[in-house]
């Protein structure tokens, strides 16, 4: 009953973003949408291993650049830009199962400081080998359609929370979260932690990989290196943070909330806006633990509480 | 000179304490015995303010400990020796024992303090400058007292400072306890060594599940059925 | 070709002695209160700016203004760690580790941000008098600035080894490090404990921020890359060894340059990061560490 | 014979934590390890749940050597375990917490919605079935515990390890308890219950195996440890007065 | 604790407030723009058949609007806070003079330059490009400074279809991806590496000639083309290139590099740092005790900050800027009085070239006589322009046919040395070094 509810709101908001470009046509707009659709498959990406699994990653932005980067240049020797986005999503895949077995001998905040420095290496060698911006090619600038982008972005959205939602209710999510929340009693269940743990980074890498394809289809120009940047892990981090770990929809309220806020602050702050919002990221971290899915569950809870308090009463 | 009035504590959401009362008078030793988890440590540890009682009152010498801050508690005179010591193993011997007197009251005499406890512990002043990691089982049990000697303690807790010890150095230290006792310092006493705990001490507790559930002279216990049921039924 | 690689290294030593006193700062706090910092490079960068404006302005030497520096930074490390960082350290470790390090990205934003709004996105560097000057031993070059950086980093270094060894409160911050429970037996505030070693880790990374300036150059956006540096050396050398991190500092340092020697500029960075990653994965405990590095 | 270990040996250091010990059960026993504290129980059970390596020995299980087996395969052998301090899933649920012994353990599951039911009826037989969407970080130690039982049930073992169940358990709760163990046992569990003091287990075990200083001091019926002179010296201690 | 998480919550509140009642205070901001767009244009459709009849014209644009996203922080800070005032000295003589003459309104429209600062990051530079096509009628974009900008930039003018006038960056790779907008009359690399051999060899007899070469180059994109060409070039000439380096951007430490090139004896030091960069690697040379006895020193030194931050040590480099305010061509003086009136000194090295990119537009505006820009793109292809820096033209790929001065760093003032006809000092050569300055 309460999941077909949500399915059907899924759906009914899925119709709605698909209908969007019939309606906005002023591209300003049009690519604040693509960007909030970026970051929910960052944010929702990054969920699977930070969220779900516990492992605070601060390395994804690697998976973003690597898909971003390969996507880029088989577009660009002529695939079709699907093909190579799938490449740019398997080539995600290989570098994490080249690190996880590394990387998952580090515990808490070690593995969160070797991410970070996993993260950096990338971001500096694609900045060696590949020092020359990437523009598009003069023809292609010509035929260049921001609708089509918006679509890959909502499609890629979609197939990342989809993934997320599947995975999270599914046996593995399960054992996912028995790792989070305590390993060796996961693993006295027979929950093989390692394993759980590969996956996650696998398919958050996966995914992670597949939104790089994307920018890589969108962006006009840039540098290699840009999609490697820290600061794509770090709002990813924060937009999970702000909506809720662990959950299927903070990290979708956290990217909204994230690009909008930004938006709106720098529109009427211009340019303090990111000290407003390093205060209330600061606020959110320490007085709102669990997000807005938290603080949202936290309300519920009063409420049960007092309704059942109430019905105590009336039955005495 | 220490009055526990019916202390509620809790260990996060866990209740640990159900309404303990326990009293040590000047110059007494009193054991705290029970099985694992009866709540004895939990005791010790709320009334040094490493944990707060949710409920009751503690006072010592007329001060209410649960109104002073914890690291103002030792500067009135309680001093407490953690399970296994607890010394740090990084530094050296003597400033463990510096560290003991840290407190304003206590870092005044430090230098006789210490005369005093190389008295009792001659071994100490052996080791003096070797890292604590470095001394065995028996010499860290015997820092640990003894750094909790350095802050000139009128009660001192002492939590199983048997454990893990061979039996012969168990003798050489309840030997130092008591004579720690002999020189007016009140002690409180956590063993699981039950015949060693009753037979050293002027009183004891039985502590089962959080709550007392006996209370007498060493030598009634002893030999009171209740206390080998306690542990063999 | 000796004598090159000789000169190269002692350039090595001389920035390693720089990231070393910035690790040494946020080694000291993560130590004792387990917080980890990561805008310990945005503090860096406050103090760097600090020395260039006293400079600039008063034209007061860099070098002299040290100690305005300094209690400049304490009082910044103290209005953070009320306002923010007091707040976490009730949580358990691996809970605090995270939060630390979330507030600290937020904290980074709103420096940064400010920092820019303040003095602009332009590099700045100070140049005295006596920069270029070099005193020439054995046919090496001894470069001026960077030498008296050096002596103040080791001065820095061994006054607060003076202070952790030889004074109660030294001593007292010690013994929190290795157990906060005990410690508090003692009689030791460990609330005052974590917030002195807060601000004399923001202090050292004001210092460190003077000599970045002096010897290199500031900008806003300089304080990711120190906050990793300082996080590499603080594993290289070590947790819970002041020497041990500073000299994994110097490590650092002297692997870049001879990189930069051997195989090319471009690969310093990530030469310095792959020695991290190795020891990471081999020895988490660091170079000079002793206890287990899994905390 | 159900378990069978020879020979058993851990050191730590220079300490040796267990030190040749021998014992087996037999299937549908109950069996009592006790010991004082720092007697090397606890590190047997982790022995024998692979959260140790021996030393040097051998744990035959159900006619298979599982010495040094991951530990994360043990459960599929049949062995589960409960924590001396528990150690719920805090932030999930109770029938979730369930739900994974019940999809990971022995015969696991794949289909979520039998996982479910079955874990459901679970925590009905330990008395948590109106507690089934509470988070775990919400419950009373005791609730803990029964849900650690439960989850522990879930995986479906032939043998059963509880480490401490009692402690800290006051007399209603503890009798409740056992009458939930002989529950488990008459439904074809072999259970090892280790435990600190005697009284807790007495009238529970068919046998009681004693250790003391990591070596076997003494084996046998509750009556016969109770009155050994043995265990009453490792439990009282000597006189040192 | 629950306290604490009220007043958190009160300013979450708070904020959300603030949030939602600015959301449509941003759309009403917006929405002037999108009514007015076709208000405007919509007369000026309707009425476009109207010209047939003699004598009435369409109702002018208020503004002729010219759009830059320019650094005026962050690394090329130093170079857009030298270009900007050219742009607008060039903007405020032309509309003293009632603005640009246009045939299609049979008026003169004023210029109005709407610039952004990129702070030096290409994503930004992009994401403001759009933003000033969005919401400006651009007619022309001007550029920023630093080939990496532009390099971002001119992708998004050329889908635009807006012209775009870019200096201050040599990088001619950028001009062979067949991009139809761009227009720079700027020296590019490749006349850069040949004019400084060329210049050396004039001006030195042989026998004294500086030919052991050390090259500093950047792992970017004119870093490369630049080497490259360097590396190229040299032997020609008679050079040798002893030690070739590159550095990442930003990694301010040469001193490997210059431990190289100390011990290779090199005598010439090619190199174009940024100004941090720049900066650090000459006082590092300075400590190390290397003086290289010709320094060509592209980028860093551009700015006045170069003197001021480095006294003597940062002497006797030289530069190939594009232009100097000493160039003997009409109108160089009333831009020098200009910018002395406003900044105390006559007019900066970069200022020149981008004073003349308002020159070029503006007369290939009256020159077209329409704000049309795929015709003022032709005429500026097709057309010749004088300006403050000589007669220009342009080539097919978009470089400009310009002088390329070389400049020294003389007694903290930069001193046009070559060509002769222009020079206002004589090159010094060699340098001394640096211990004895």
């Amino acid at each position: 009953m309460k999941k077909n509810l949500s399915f059907v709101i899924a759906l009914v908001v899925t119709a709605a973003l698909a209908a969007v470009p019939l309606f906005v046509k002023k591209d300003s707009l049009l690519t604040y949408l693509c960007m909030i659709l970026l970051y929910v498959s960052l944010a929702s990406s990054w969920n699977i291993l930070g969220g779900y699994t516990g492992q605070v990653n601060l390395g994804h932005s690697a998976f973003f650049g690597l898909g971003a980067i390969a996507t880029r240049l088989l577009w660009f020797a002529g695939w079709n830009i699907l093909l190579a986005m799938l490449v740019g999503g398997l080539l995600a895949i290989a570098f994490a199962l080249l690190i996880g077995s590394p990387a998952f001998k580090l515990r808490g905040a070690y593995f969160t400081i070797g991410t970070l420095a996993l993260g950096q290496i990338l971001y500096a060698t694609v900045g060696n080998l590949f020092p020359q911006i990437s523009s598009m090619p003069v023809q292609d600038l010509i035929s260049y359609t921001l609708v089509t982008r918006y679509y890959l972005f909502l499609a890629v959205a979609l197939i990342t929370v989809l993934a997320a939602t599947l995975v999270a209710n599914s046996r593995w999510g399960l054992g996912m979260m028995a790792v989070r929340e305590q390993e060796d009693a996961a693993e006295s269940l027979g929950v093989n932690a390692f394993q759980h743990k590969l996956l996650a980074l696998v398919l958050s890498a996966f995914l992670a990989g597949l939104a790089g394809g994307a920018f890589a289809f969108f962006q006009i120009g840039y540098y290699p290196q840009y999609p490697f940047s820290p600061i794509w892990t770090l709002d990813s981090t924060m937009m999970a943070y702000i909506g809720g770990t662990g959950t299927i929809l903070g990290p979708i309220i956290g990217a909204i909330f994230f690009v909008v806020l930004k938006e709106v602050l720098s529109l009427n702050l211009a340019e303090f806006h990111p000290t407003v919002f390093g205060i209330l990221f600061i606020l959110v971290v320490l007085f709102l633990p669990g997000g807005f899915m938290g603080l949202w569950k936290r309300i519920k809870d009063k409420q049960q509480k007092k309704r059942e308090s109430m019905a105590e009463l009336s039955h005495p | 000179m220490l009055k526990l009035t019916e202390i509620d504590t809790f260990y996060g959401d866990l209740q640990a304490l159900w309404g303990i009362s326990l009293e040590v008078r000047e110059g007494e030793m009193v054991s705290l015995i029970g099985p694992n988890g009866a709540g004895k440590t939990t005791t010790l540890q709320s009334i040094t303010g490493l944990l707060r009682p949710a409920k009751g009152s503690i006072t010592f010498d007329g001060h209410d400990l649960l109104k002073v801050p914890p690291d103002k508690i030792v500067d009135l005179g309680v001093s407490m020796v953690m399970e296994g010591g607890r010394v740090f193993a990084g530094m050296t011997v003597l400033e463990n024992l510096e560290l003991g007197a840290y407190g304003s009251r206590a870092r005044k005499e430090r230098f006789e303090t210490m005369e005093h406890v190389f008295k009792t512990f001659p071994r100490l002043k052996e080791r003096l400058n070797q890292r604590a990691g470095t001394l065995s089982g028996g010499e860290r049990q015997m820092l640990a007292i003894g750094r909790a000697m350095m802050s000139k303690p009128k009660l001192l807790m002492l939590d199983e400072p048997s454990f893990g010890l061979a039996p012969i150095l168990v003798d050489a230290i309840f030997e130092m306890v008591k004579g720690i006792n002999k020189q007016g310092v009140t002690i409180l006493l956590v063993e699981q060594n039950v015949r060693a705990a009753l037979e050293l001490a002027d009183r004891a507790y039985v502590i089962e599940n959080g709550r007392i559930v006996g209370e007498g002279s060493g030598e009634a216990l002893l030999s009171y059925e209740s206390v080998r049921s306690a542990y063999l039924g | 070709m000796l004598q090159p690689l000789a000169q190269n290294i002692i350039y090595g030593i001389l920035i390693g002695a720089l990231y070393g006193l910035a690790a040494v700062g946020l080694s000291l706090v993560f130590g004792v209160s387990k917080f980890l910092n990561v805008s310990h490079g945005e503090l860096l960068m406050l103090g760097g700016y600090a020395s260039f404006w006293v400079f600039k302005l008063l034209k007061i030497d860099p070098f002299l203004s040290i100690p305005l520096t300094i209690i400049f930074l304490l009082l910044i490390g103290f209005i953070f760690y009320r306002l923010i960082f007091s707040r976490l350290i009730k949580l358990e470790v691996e809970k605090k580790i995270q939060n630390s390090l979330l507030v600290g990205f937020g904290l980074s934003t709103i420096l940064q941000n400010v920092a820019l709004r303040l003095w602009t996105a332009d590099d700045r560097s100070i140049t005295t008098a006596y920069s270029g000057l070099s005193f020439e031993l054995a046919g090496l070059r001894l470069p001026a600035v960077r030498l008296i950086s050096l002596a103040i980093s080791v001065v820095a270094l061994i006054s607060l080894q003076i202070f952790l060894k030889k004074t109660f409160t030294g001593k007292a911050i010690r013994a929190t490090v290795e157990d906060w429970q005990s410690a508090s037996l003692m009689g030791i505030n460990i609330h005052r404990v974590y917030l002195l070693a807060f601000v004399i880790g923001c202090a050292l990374a004001g210092v460190a921020g003077t000599l970045v300036s002096i010897c290199y150059s500031i900008d806003p956006s300089m304080g990711l890359n120190w906050t990793l540096k300082s996080m590499v050396v603080m594993v290289l050398g070590g947790l819970g060894s002041m020497i041990g991190t500073f000299v994994g500092g110097i490590i650092l340092g002297v692997t870049e340059s001879a990189t930069a020697f051997f195989i090319g500029g471009n690969y310093r960075l990530i030469a310095g990061l792959l020695l991290f990653l190795i020891i990471l994965i081999f020895r988490p405990q660091g170079l000079f560490g002793t206890k287990e590095g899994d905390r | 014979m159900l378990l069978q270990v020879e020979k058993l040996n851990k050191a730590f250091g220079g300490l040796k934590a267990v030190n040749n010990v021998d014992f087996s059960i037999q299937s549908g026993e109950i069996v009592g390890l006790i010991g004082p504290n720092g007697s090397g129980k606890t590190t047997t059970l982790n022995l024998l749940t692979g959260f140790l390596k021996p030393d040097s020995g051998s744990i035959m299980f159900d006619g298979k050597e599982i010495a040094g087996s991951p530990r994360c395969s043990m459960c599929g052998n049949g062995i589960a375990r409960t924590f001396q301090l528990v150690k719920p899933f805090l932030n999930l649920t109770a029938v979730q917490n369930v739900m994974i012994g019940r999809t990971f353990g022995k015969e696991a599951t794949m289909n979520l919605k039998l996982a479910e039911e079955d874990s459901f009826s679970i925590l009905e037989k330990v008395g948590l079935r109106s507690r089934a969407y509470v988070l775990a970080k919400d419950m009373t130690l005791m609730q803990r515990k029964r849900l650690e039982l439960a989850r522990a049930l879930a995986a479906k073992p032939k043998l059963l390890l509880l480490d401490e169940l009692m402690a800290g358990l006051n007399h209603a709760e503890a009798d409740e308890a056992m009458e939930t163990i002989r529950e488990i046992r008459a439904s074809g569990i072999t259970i090892l219950i280790v435990e600190h003091i005697v009284k807790a287990i007495m009238g529970l075990s068919d046998r009681i195996i004693v250790l003391n200083m990591g070596e076997k001091v003494a084996e046998g019926t509750a009556q016969e440890i109770m009155y050994d002179p043995r265990v009453i010296d490792v439990y009282l201690g000597k006189s040192h007065a | 604790m629950k306290s604490k998480f009220g007043v958190a919550l009160v300013i979450l509140l708070l904020v959300s407030l603030m949030a939602t009642s600015c959301a449509p205070k941003a759309v009403e901001t917006e929405a002037p723009v999108v009514t007015e767009a076709p208000a405007t244009e919509a007369p000026a459709e309707t009425e476009a058949p109207a010209v047939t009849e003699e004598a009435t014209y369409p109702p002018a644009p208020e503004f002729i609007e010219l759009g830059s996203s320019i650094s005026l922080t962050g690394n090329f800070g130093s170079l857009g806070n030298l270009i900007l005032p050219g742009y607008q000295i060039a903007v405020e003589h032309i509309n003293a003079e009632g603005g640009v003459f246009v045939k299609e309104y049979n008026t003169k429209i004023p210029l109005r330059l709407t610039y952004y600062d990129d702070e030096s990051d290409p994503t930004k530079a992009v994401s403001k490009m759009e933003t000033l096509f969005s919401e400006h009628e651009l007619t022309a974009y001007l550029g920023g400074g630093g080939s990496s900008m532009h390099a971002a930039s001119i992708p998004i003018a050329e889908k635009n279809k807006v012209p775009y006038l870019g200096i201050s960056f040599a990088l001619y790779k950028i001009h062979q991806q067949g991009y139809k907008y761009l227009f720079s009359p700027f020296p590019k690399s490749p006349n850069q590496t040949e004019d400084v051999f060329k210049i050396l060899n004039e001006a030195i007899p042989e026998g004294e000639r500086p030919t052991k070469v050390a090259v500093f180059a950047y792992n970017d994109d004119w870093g490369k083309e630049w080497g490259g060409l360097v590396k190229e070039r040299a032997p020609e000439y008679g050079y040798e290139i002893v030690v070739y380096e590159e550095n990442p951007v930003g990694v301010n430490d040469w001193t490997a590099a210059i431990q190289k090139a100390k011990a290779a004896g090199a005598e010439m030091l090619l190199t174009l740092p940024i100004f941090p960069d720049g900066s650090g690697m000459f006082k590092t040379m300075a400590e190390l005790g290397w003086t290289p006895k010709f320094s060509l020193v592209i980028r860093a030194p551009e700015g006045v900050n170069w003197g001021e931050s480095l006294g003597k040590i940062g002497e006797y480099v030289t530069i190939f800027p594009g232009w100097h305010h000493g160039a003997k061509f009409e109108g160089v003086d009333k831009l020098n009085a200009r910018y002395e009136e406003l900044y105390g000194r006559p007019a900066d090295l970069l200022t020149g070239p981008a004073y003349a990119c308002v020159q070029i537009l503006a007369q290939a505006i009256e020159k077209a006589g329409t704000l049309d820009r795929d015709v003022i793109r032709d005429t500026i292809a097709s057309g010749e322009f004088s300006t403050v820096i000589g007669k220009v033209t342009f080539n097919a790929d978009g470089t400009g046919n310009v002088l390329d001065p070389l400049i020294q760093w003389q007694n903290g003032k930069m001193e046009l040395v070559w060509p002769a006809e222009h020079a206002t000092a004589p090159l010094i050569y060699p340098a001394p070094a640096f211990e004895d300055r």
